[in-house]
């Protein structure tokens, strides 16, 4: 498989629209945990970034520069918690695949690895505490073991997929240790935690991505 | 959800801009960010310059708070939400005068995360050197054993006095600091939802709450509190405030206190004032001195109904900070 | 209605009662008449006393007012009732410093029989001379060849401001009272409800208003406005009002004004900044000068939503006026 | 018919509990046409009377002492504009029984003349108004006519009544001049004035205790 810093963008794109359309639903998961602006961020971010891929970045080549400016633009735009987060993952990621104009399977599981690890030490979260990790590492744990064995991204990707959607459901079931909703103690056991949510959106919506693409190409 | 705005995407910007528009003399906006916003006065060389900042609608917290004797700076955040490490970093740039800077902010994910890289960025980028102090004030958001992880609520407002002070005062960065914690350390709140407030760009209110419904311990951003029950008396509503603040912190008698009693945004002044009176009362029947009394809308959260009540127990150190003179825009004392 | 109060029948006592322990190094009560407050600073002597007053559910207006620089008394009535003429009488009797005490207060038909009773006594039975002054800024309450039926809603914020610098210059009892009467004649309002408040002892709401809808015109005691119709902008409803006023008052180019955006109670300090902003660029486009600006609650209707504008054209006197520092508890100007 | 003070007790006590049932009625009105709060007022103040009445008049022998105290502790207790107004009307009634142990017809006629006239003068109203004038102009000029030709209090009082209730029930058309009210205009249109309705239940109160007395005694 490869993939460019066109994809990149179009992909970006995507979550833009994507986000505008789960923004409710994001703030409602946030009503219950925290306060109710989950959707709202990821929506100024999103909006932000998709400014910038129609102007600065229209032309841009390098898939880690590009990147960079997608962290730092959701950054600057919404700062609160999941600014850092996310900032951090694309700005990892944009690390392991610097200087490479075309991105092979190997490449993109490297990216999602470092995107997802650098969240989690940015934010000094451990599975369990109800937080997007627990989208994140199953995620990340699911990649690195499925590619190991086959050496496939796609495939290793739709596992991993699979691995943090269940984790992101976990989220439900247990009580929360990080962040606003930390506060709640039982009260939060029932709720899903609005930022697991948008991590496996985002995550998710990589692997429709790159299967419509293949789906175009054949 | 009725508010007077034009479009919600753009509320924060409009105030901002109104805000320095209608206070020329005492505060300007950074050229090289909007959200961040220094006083326009000429600041001692070699004062600790103190920088607040958080998410947006806690007016006049904490944009309001910038002046003579309290903040030299803010960096604005969009609704309830963390500014991010940009504005924190041209503020710093721009307060620095020498003598390092402090930042002042609430213990929230997104805060520590926030104004933790622009301090980073400071130290590494601008060679300033940043302390901190975090506020922790609310004794509903955790118990006493892990008070590490409370939030701050209404308290926020005598860190910044006393901080202020300490840094007009001449102070160094580490005095500074110390003086911050000990705010910190000395101050504790608790509040009571009535009504919920609501986001401009949802129109959803913050939290649910039932006709004859208040809430314990509710959060300033209409983060869940610890009890939701039928509504009680101001001095009921005073007296479990009061008495959860005492059962944290060691007030006895002889000793002083600074109270604040602050309304969260739609609460008349005429209901704050009946609060203060039991205030006054159960702070009176223990023999605890009352320094100087607060009363009004200090930090809130856009149009929540609600109080909250904040004590800090004071030293010969942090009663003079309570009493040097501040000039804001939205917050004067003599 | 969700209120944080004890007994409905007892507000304004417990109110008065928490002010007054509040802030005891600023006021106190006087022992004739528990409505009757007064500074607790001495006054100059032969400086004319500045008399304040009204209903209650108006705070910082009126008890909030006293202090340096603005009233030295006030007479505290019950909720949006004047005041009977015994608290006015002992203030004005307390507050005589033997130049003579002026009486400031809005034109309702209340107010005007109870202050005017008081001030046949003061004269009759206490040879005390008083000099009155009506505040009728609101645009909406008549048409402009009616002018004196007008009621006076936040610009009494503004002739206190100036009457109480007034008299501090030391001016005499007429010129103080020529002071108050241009500080009205130069001073119109306007403004618009979003939601009503609550009396204490019924619970209903002030006025009705559909969830889409507000009210233009609307007086701060929910008294109906000109106009009720569908929610606007902020920057419609700044146009409107400020509009109605420039319609009212000629203001020319180059001239002076003071400013003031009010919040009527539960209308976040956002809101209030929004408002301020356009009508910051509205009197900036017709190149009228901006001399100073006071956002906030300044004369609110309890937890009323809603807005008022309210300009006060200056000259050089008027001016001298708006500078003048104040230390009152609910208002400090340095 | 013979009136002490006892009588004038016992009617201001029914006064009492008749404004605490009317309260409710009073405050609708008023917010109608002004602020809401007439029911509240006038319960504040006549409780006030009613405490008065209980203790320091307990035993007041002299009427005119005994309305002069009502009228300055409804005035005291509430202010607002009915304050004055009703506190002129008592003491200007007191007046014009000043030092009279027992009340004959002509001088209750001439108590209610002088009441009415009283709260005339204070205000300054003139019929058609919008106020509480308009029940009480038609009353005074109703029981001062009727009482030249009968010379029968008790009957040119229940005309004077009726003449009452009619200004009352003729605010409900007429454009407000006065008060809060008057800033209303042509929205005032509609409505009865509160004042006008209260002054005519302290009339017809009078009205029903006075012939419910003569019930009793007969
Ligand atoms: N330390 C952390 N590590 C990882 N994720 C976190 C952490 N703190 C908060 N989060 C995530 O952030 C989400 C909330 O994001 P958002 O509502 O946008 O920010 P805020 O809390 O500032 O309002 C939570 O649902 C949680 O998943
Ligand atoms: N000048 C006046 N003369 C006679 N009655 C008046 C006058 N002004 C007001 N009123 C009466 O007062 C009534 C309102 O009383 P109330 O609601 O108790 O006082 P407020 O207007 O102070 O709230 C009106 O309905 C009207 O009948
Ligand atoms: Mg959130
Ligand atoms: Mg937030
Ligand atoms: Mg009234
Ligand atoms: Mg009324």
């Amino acid at each position: 498989m490869e993939f460019t810093a066109k994809d990149f963008r179009d992909y970006f794109k995507v979550i833009v629209d994507m986000i505008e359309e789960q923004k409710d639903y994001l703030c409602e998961l946030d009503r219950k945990l925290g306060d109710g602006d989950h959707g709202v961020t990821m929506s100024i971010g999103w909006q932000a970034i998709g400014k910038k891929l129609d102007n600065e970045l229209a032309d841009e080549e390098d898939s880690a520069k590009l990147n960079i400016t997608v962290g730092k633009t959701f950054l600057s735009a919404v700062g609160s918690s999941v600014g850092p987060l996310y900032a951090t993952g694309f700005m990892r990621g944009a690390k392991a695949i610097k200087n490479k104009p075309v991105l092979h399977d190997s490449d993109l599981k490297d990216y999602w690895v470092a995107f997802g690890n650098g969240i989690q030490e940015r934010g000094q979260a451990e599975v369990g505490d109800k937080t997007m990790i627990d989208t994140l590492i199953p995620f990340v744990d699911g990649l690195e073991k499925s590619f190991s064995e086959s050496q496939n991204f796609l495939d290793a990707f739709n596992k991993a997929v699979v691995a943090g959607e269940k984790g992101m459901k976990s989220t439900k079931d247990i009580i929360s240790k990080r962040g606003r909703s930390s506060r709640l103690g039982e009260r939060s056991v029932g709720a899903q935690d609005p930022g697991a949510t948008s991590a496996y959106l985002i995550i998710s919506t990589f692997l429709e991505f790159v299967e419509q693409r293949i789906e175009k190409v054949s | 959800m009725k508010k007077l705005i034009n479009n919600p995407q753009n509320v924060v910007e409009e105030m901002v801009e109104g805000y320095v528009k209608a206070h020329p003399n005492h505060i300007k906006q950074l050229p090289e960010n909007d959200r961040a916003l220094v006083t326009n006065r000429t600041t001692k060389d070699g004062k600790v310059g103190v920088l607040i900042g958080g998410g947006s609608g806690h007016e006049p917290g904490f944009l309001g708070y910038v002046g003579d004797g309290m903040a030299d700076g803010v960096a604005v955040g969009n609704i309830f939400a963390s500014p991010s490490p940009d504005p924190i970093l041209e503020v710093t740039k721009a307060i620095d005068k020498g003598a390092g800077v402090v930042y002042l902010y609430g213990n929230y994910a997104g805060d520590v995360m926030n104004f933790g890289m622009a301090a980073e960025m400071a130290d590494l980028e601008e060679d300033i050197q940043v302390g901190m102090a975090l506020a922790t004030d609310d004794v509903a958001s955790a118990p006493k054993e892990e008070k590490e992880k409370r939030r701050g609520i209404a308290g926020e407002f005598f860190i910044y006095k006393a901080t202020g002070a300490a840094a007009d005062f001449g102070y160094n960065l580490a005095d500074v600091v110390r003086v911050a914690r000990k705010a910190n350390e000395n101050t504790r709140s608790m509040g009571v939802g009535l009504s919920p407030c609501y986001l401009p760009q949802t129109g959803k209110p913050s939290f649910e709450i039932g006709e004859d419904e208040m809430e314990i311990g509710l959060g300033h951003h209409g983060e869940q509190g610890i009890e939701k029950g039928p509504i009680q008396s101001a001095d009921a509503v005073a007296d479990r405030l009061v008495n959860d603040i005492l059962a944290d912190i060691e007030i006895n008698k002889g000793e002083k206190v600074a109270v604040l009693v602050n309304g969260l945004g739609a609460t008349p002044r005429m209901d704050l004032y009946i609060v203060y009176r039991r205030v006054e009362q159960i702070l009176s029947e223990l023999g605890i001195e009352i320094y100087r009394s607060y009363v009004g809308d200090y930090i809130t959260s856009l149009e929540m109904g609600g109080v909250s009540v904040t004590l800090m127990k004071l030293d010969e150190e942090l009663e003079k900070t309570i009493d040097h003179p501040v000039d804001c825009p939205m917050f004067v004392q003599k």
